[in-house]
């Protein structure tokens, strides 16, 4: 770990839909720790909540009592997180929403969260354990000082 | 752990001298909204409802799957020739509906009086 | 343990002043989702607050590297919360501050952290890891739904 | 961690016309304010600046060992015969500093225009 473990907060959720705004109360807690504008901990509390319902619905089917961890790392100039579940991860990458596939019905009204993680962090990146490296399935999250959204 | 939706209904009218449904949301909107948003939607008369104002302004908490919700009530809603304009939402929450693309398909406006000023 | 693992949240904080406000933050997010009111949360935060620089301070010695850990518990009407560090825990009770003897000069001006957690709470409790049937020491505090100061 | 503050200096009028000079204060009010609190109060030359005003309104975070270094200054205020009064605090931090007995030593305002009514 290259992080100081002098600069690191965890945060344990159960699986239950709701949860994910202690999360974001935490989150939200350490961004404004190190000075990231209002916007910004907005940004970062809508991608650690969507990651956090993920990481609940997708990857701990909803089992209550199997914790969702969030590990965020404080370094300099950036907030790193982690959000990490029991599942196996991400088999394939998912498209982006399409509104107008939405609107004429072709595609399910959901599946924007991983979109929105994507827009609003300056970089996010999912590792399944399946891969066999990691004993958790994560995605990690990054936003940056002094950095507008990409 | 998902806080229940209060939902009042007030009938108002626009610039233009048409009637306006307005939807003033409170609570989180979330999975857990369907009756609030859906159900809501449901219970009005499409014949009679032409333009619905939604208010977000008392909400405090909004994911992906209160917004994928919107999205199905808009494209009822379309297909009933009815037209959904949204207002109240924080500049985050204007910019993640502009980025999901719903833009395209309902108006946007700060509050209710910016709404039935262009309605 | 009695608590359901569905319904408890788990911070562990670096021992560095400061980081106490992501604790607040993450107590306030959970007493926020079960519906405490606003002034209630604000007794809760400053409880907290309090307790985590104490674990830090006089538990964990400031040493950065040593997490202290906060357990937050929904039960039926209260929010339970558990503020864990590695120290031997409190030796003798701590008097009340008193203002007059503060402005004579007679007590030190700081030392009123436990009474603050205790006047704010509707329960407070210190356990020490001295006494040996814990691994941790820790201050256990409640507060209640429906129930003002007391 | 603790976040710094920032302190402006001003001199007002009370309502009795008697200078007061106020100090704002922004940031966390805790162990790390002692430049903020007590090194700002001492700045001031005693003889002159007899009733202060300390304003916590722009404040966001306010613990234990902030308020010891509030009644440190209260402790050597009164020393040398001046007043201190105490503005913007929150609901809850007016309750807290009631609970401590703060009030015994310094009056409580809600804000600088309460405070200038009433010095
Ligand atoms: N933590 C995860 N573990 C396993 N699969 C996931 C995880 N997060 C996302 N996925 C997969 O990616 C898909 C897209 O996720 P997302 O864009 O958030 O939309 P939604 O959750 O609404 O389907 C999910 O349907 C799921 O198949
Ligand atoms: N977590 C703890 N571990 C060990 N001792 C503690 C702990 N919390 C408080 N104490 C003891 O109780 C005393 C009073 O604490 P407090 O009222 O918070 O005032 P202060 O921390 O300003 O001294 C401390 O000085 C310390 O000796």
């Amino acid at each position: 770990m290259t992080v100081s473990t002098g600069s690191k907060v965890e945060v344990r959720l159960p699986s239950r839909l709701g949860f994910e705004k202690v999360a974001m109360s935490t989150a939200a807690g350490m961004a404004k720790l190190m000075g990231f504008s209002e916007d910004r901990i907005e940004d970062l509390k809508t991608a650690v909540a969507e990651a956090c319902i993920n990481a609940m619905e997708h990857g701990n089917q909803m089992n209550a009592s199997i914790p969702v961890s969030v590990v965020l790392s404080m370094k300099p100039d950036e907030l790193e997180v982690k959000v990490m579940d029991n599942g196996v991860g991400i088999d394939k990458p998912t498209p982006a929403p399409d509104i107008d596939r939405k609107m004429a019905g072709e595609e399910e009204t959901r599946g924007m969260g991983m979109f929105l993680i994507q827009a609003l962090v300056d970089e996010a990146e999912w590792v399944s354990a399946a891969n066999g490296t990691e004993d958790q399935s994560f995605v990690r999250l990054v936003i940056r000082m002094n950095k507008e959204n990409e | 752990m998902q806080s229940a939706n209060k939902v009042s209904q007030l009938q108002l009218q626009g610039a233009s001298g048409r009637e306006v449904t307005c939807f003033r949301f409170t609570g989180d909107i979330s999975s857990a909204s369907k009756d609030a948003i859906v159900d809501t939607y449901h219970s009005l008369d499409k014949t009679v409802h032409k333009l619905i104002l939604f208010d977000f302004k008392g909400v405090e908490y909004l994911n992906s799957s209160g917004i994928a919700l919107v999205i199905q009530v808009l494209m009822e809603a379309s297909k009933s020739g009815q037209t959904i304009a949204i207002c109240g939402l924080t500049p985050h929450f204007t910019k993640v509906f502009t980025m999901v693309g719903i833009t395209k398909y309902a108006s946007l406006y700060p509050d209710e009086l910016a709404a039935l000023a262009a309605l």
